[in-house]
């Protein structure tokens, strides 16, 4: 890590946005398992450095496109918790009008559409997405999240076919968490790197330690400006791991003890945290009372949340066709 | 006998035809893990420990791995290939319909392919891409079976008669059904459950069931639909009305003796759907319903489906896709008040 | 006006919505080679010269490049993608049903997938994989419009609507229908040419046209069938039945004004479809037409379709799987009699 | 070449083969031009190497499968001209009892399933097929005969990742013959040889002259062998070119003058024909004989199949179900 070379403010933004995921799905998770949130989750605790190093490396009218596992990227994007948290309520005034629910969250007017669910399915869109930018010669990029198990699906493959060829602004991004849902990366493939695959295509791959949010920071800046000067595609692979289940209620048991812990203790926050307090000019009681804002934050978006209206009968049949 | 969960049939009948023929083998998602959950819905739980090597957890990876099950059906195998989510098998559609279901025909029927597709299906509070009832996808489709279970008896009794048939048969279950238990409970389920024999049974792939006798109206339904059939039928009967409540079960061929026998004898037909109405399978059933017994019915058979939208995530616009008793027993209401 | 195939009228139409609009581009297999035959029927042959920066030759990628074209549409291009063969857009069916028809809804509106499809489909002496007739696959998606193009003047009218509508748009094209020439001509064609104003026009995705008036018995129809259906009508004509045709043309929703208006006048409907019946569209239109207009109907809606077997390969079995003029007027005469 | 290490026989067969297959196809483009031959065809002339060479180095249950472009591949793996030609001329008496066509030629009992026309579509189908001779404990392999064309496909990349992951005995063998279709192979990947996707899977990956018979054929020998021995899948790039159209009628002018010309100069049978002469035991006579032969054969196969009667409309439903 190179605290040193960047200015106070940029690192303590993006611990506390990392932080923000966290506390979001802690609160969410806990929600969901006292029953008074619908539906199914997909979290993603101990994979904010992703969401987080990602995004903070781009620009703001970039787009992405996630997955069933989509609350840390929409944050890191730049939704609000609020949008998000009544999305998953079901609120009527939701990101997606409690159409969507949590495997959908997503806001177009913040370059995000709705996280696509079918693993791998957000590949070819994310493709599309960064072929329409190169044909309106627009300078962003498009960033496809997905994880170590959507590079099995033919989407994959295809998707990332077309970008190579099309040479498209689209940086294509791994997080290898070791798992697709139960099942463990090294049953699915050969390869000990889902980066090696980027030969397959033509283009860059790069592992990357996803854990380490500046990393993963300057990886994402690297190959944005790659995009931008027309030398895309480039896939990311950032090694990390989920510290929760795979959705709700899971208890992780195919997962090794061992390999848990040794996780646990290369937890995004807590590492950069530590990393961040070696610093002149931050102490830990700033983290803490980042820690208080971001519990404070959180705390209040459920509240509103909670109080938004549901989406009325007549909404069921509205906004199938434009 | 015990009372079985649908989950637990399955399961069961899994095991047993796997004991039978060591031909048979499963393939899927997750399916077999250890420390893992037996597929999303529990339904291979700890299938691994005894048939290790029959107990295939793919890659995510639809359209190879039902094309393997193509591919090694026609050399002698049977395998009993599982989505995860029924929607899933959009991804797998081109193996599944140019494949599995055409080769028998292509080869002049020197090849056959006998493959067991398992997909649960359903609205279940995760939003559009995880809730699709996808039999009109396979309704018709000539060379494939289908059947959709709603009581553990039957999943039994048709998973195992499934796995004899020397055709690819498609099974689809409902996910508020099956029982599962433990983390994977589903909230709003409802009860699938029943008592199973021990022996070897199977139940035909092409036989309806008749659950409640009735003379006034016939309520076709099946999966979900069925249950909910029934606790209208309740009702009804409260109001006077009596209704008889068929199980269509066997979706691709359609049973018309057993249907037809109801509708000759009640003359009102209203068919119950979870799904969008328009281009479901209850457009089938209902145009060949009139065609064959036309002379029977007092008035155009009706249809009780879900309008023509995505599946919605909140749940107070879920619940009002998917239909329920009280708008099916209002359906049988407004079709005999018809007349 | 002057006198031009679909293929031309398609090809026309396709470039002057490219003149107007520059978010449109095209995307598909071999669609725009120097040398090569402009898609599978010539529809966009010399595309690439007047526009090499938005003909996209792809490769052989389905999924890929329809999921790439559901991408584009929400960032405010207007992609028209095009399958070689209708069979193939199984390969894509995940993008088309999960995203491109659902991302609207999922997004509570505030998504919008302007995008068009366009798929050849019917039986041509190819075999099983080669030719079958997709629109039951499409017809009631919610999110997604089907039409089918029966001639030049809708060829043109409508692919313009399509590109104009903010909706993903199907657009069914018959093999038989297109008039492609030189190399790419197909034997057993059927003149689909007509005239074709020079001025710019659309027409809507949601009206019906009646082909011919008549007035004891509506016969509906679309594609290849709907050509089928009017011979027929002479062959009744000369019997002195009096045959209203009705290409139906939007299947997806389906025009029942004006299928309504001839229903009420004739009592009697033949539906035909090219297609095995157990399933087809004409099972929605049948229960459609018969919830809508029981009353009037003096017969059962009846259906003349394929047999539901995959598509032979045998000139012989082909000729007897697809529905002709002789089998059209047999249905006619049948239901007119059975009273 | 190495054809003195052959034995006579052996060589001679194998330039039979090849001459059937060309001889066959090109009295089928002519029954197809002058409208006596029913529907549509895609054929093999210049590619013969490939389908002789492997099938040659398989034993008689080995299994295959094949695509829109099946006559090769059939005669190679033993059909008969005359079951494949009543089968071409819609007969019942076909292979397929006409119910197949010409893009879907296969005999099961000779170890070859209808070929899959969806281009793709073959490969998780071999990849199946090499499942059960794996779980049946048998020696045979599976090969698996694809376009480079078909390697864009979401198919090619999940049947590979199954046969990778379950070491299958089956050998995916690309045809790379420059085109598919009217677009060329560079324009479809950014990677100049398809053998290189190999290593995305982490199996072995090999690119052979393709239109050399007996390279393919020892290639063939060495991947079979791996397979057989538990070391598969192997994935085989044969460079090739095909002489005719794409399909029936089809001018290819969308290929370079040169480049056809520079293939026509490497024409596998011609090339093979010249090779022979150069051993002491076979002389020009020798091959003339051997295409009078041949010659004879498929014009009897061609009056054999013309005789045979068309299928009953009874036979319109029959197959559907076992
Ligand atoms: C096409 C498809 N197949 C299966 C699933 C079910 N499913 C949801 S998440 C998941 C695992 C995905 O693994 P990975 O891509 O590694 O993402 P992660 O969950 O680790 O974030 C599976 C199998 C799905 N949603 N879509
Ligand atoms: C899924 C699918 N898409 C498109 C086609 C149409 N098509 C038939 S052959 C062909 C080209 C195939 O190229 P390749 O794989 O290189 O095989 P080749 O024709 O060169 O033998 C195409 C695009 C098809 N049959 N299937
Ligand atoms: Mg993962
Ligand atoms: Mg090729």
């Amino acid at each position: 890590m190179k605290e040193t070379e960047y200015d106070r403010e940029f690192l303590v933004d993006l611990y506390e946005r990392m932080l923000l995921i966290r506390e979001f799905e802690e609160e969410v998770k806990f929600l969901f398992l006292e029953g008074t949130m619908p539906g199914t989750i997909h979290q993603c605790q101990g994979q904010e450095a992703a969401a987080v190093g990602v995004c903070s490396a781009l620009e703001e009218d970039d787009v992405i496109t996630s997955t069933h596992r989509p609350h840390g990227h929409a944050l890191a994007k730049g939704l609000t918790p609020e949008e998000i948290l009544i999305e998953l309520f079901g609120g009527g005034t939701g990101c997606c009008r409690g159409k969507g629910g949590s495997m959908h969250v997503g806001n177009i007017d913040k370059g995000m559409p709705p996280a696509i669910a079918i693993v791998g399915g957000g590949i070819p869109l994310a493709t599309g997405m960064a072929l329409a930018l190169k044909m309106q010669k627009r300078p962003q990029v498009a960033v496809c999240f997905f994880g170590d198990g959507a590079t099995s699906e033919g989407a994959f493959h295809e998707g990332i076919t077309l970008g190579a060829i099309w040479d498209l602004p689209v940086i294509y991004v791994c997080e290898n968490n070791l798992y697709g849902a139960s099942t463990r990366v090294d049953e699915i493939t050969r390869m000990p790197h889902i980066a090696e695959r980027a030969a397959a295509y033509g283009i860059r791959g790069e592992t990357v330690e996803g854990n380490d949010v500046l990393a993963v920071h300057e990886a994402t800046r690297i190959a944005a400006r790659q995009c931008r000067d027309g030398e895309g595609p480039v896939l990311l692979e950032l090694e990390t791991y989920r510290l929760t289940g795979h959705s709700r209620r899971d208890a992780c048991h195919y997962q090794p003890e061992e390999e848990r812990e040794a996780w646990a203790r290369r937890d995004p926050i807590l590492v950069f945290g530590r990393a961040l307090c070696q610093r002149d000019d931050v102490e830990q009681a700033d983290l803490d009372r980042i820690r208080c804002d971001v519990e404070a934050r959180v705390a209040g978006a459920i509240e509103t949340a909670r109080g938004e209206p549901a989406p009325t009968l007549a909404d069921l049949t509205t906004d199938v066709y434009a | 006998m015990r009372r079985l969960t649908i989950a637990e049939a399955l399961r069961e009948g899994i095991s047993e035809e796997m004991r039978r023929d060591e031909t048979v083998f499963c393939l899927g998602e997750d399916i077999g893990v250890p420390g893992g959950w037996g597929g999303a819905f529990t339904v291979t739980l700890g299938l691994e420990e005894e048939f290790p090597e029959r107990t295939l957890n793919t890659p995510i990876a639809e359209l190879g791995f039902f094309g393997a099950a193509v591919g090694a059906a026609i050399m002698g195998m049977r395998p009993i290939a599982d989505v995860q989510y029924g929607d899933f098998l959009f991804c797998a559609m081109d193996q599944i319909h140019s494949n599995a279901s055409m080769l028998r025909y292509m080869s002049g029927g020197t090849v056959k392919v006998p493959m067991v597709m398992r997909a649960p299906v359903g609205a279940t509070g995760r939003g559009a891409q995880h809730a699709r009832n996808m039999e009109r996808f396979f309704v018709g489709v000539p060379g494939i079976k289908v059947v959709a279970v709603s009581n553990a008896y039957d999943a039994k009794g048709m998973l195992k008669a499934a796995v004899r048939d020397d055709n690819p048969v498609m099974i689809f279950e409902h996910k508020l059904l099956y029982g599962s238990k433990g983390a994977r409970t589903e909230s709003g389920a409802v009860d699938g459950s029943c008592e199973v024999p021990d022996e070897d049974f199977t139940v035909p792939l092409d036989r309806a069931a008749v659950a409640r006798d009735g003379e006034q109206v016939t309520v076709l339904g099946w999966l979900l639909m069925h249950h909910f059939a029934l606790a209208a039928a309740e009702t009804l009967a409260t109001e006077g009305i009596d209704a008889e409540v068929i199980d269509v079960r066997c979706l691709s061929p359609f049973d018309y003796d057993t249907i037809g026998r109801s509708v000759r004898k009640t003359g009102y037909v209203v068919i119950v759907e979870e799904g969008p109405v328009t281009g479901g399978v209850g457009a089938e059933l209902a145009a060949g319903i009139t065609e064959r017994f036309g002379e029977y019915l007092m008035e155009p058979v009706r249809r009780v489906a879900s309008p023509d939208v995505p599946v919605p995530f909140a749940p107070v616009l879920e619940n009002a896709y998917r239909p329920d008793a009280e708008r099916i027993a209002e359906g049988v209401r407004l079709l005999l008040q018809s007349h």
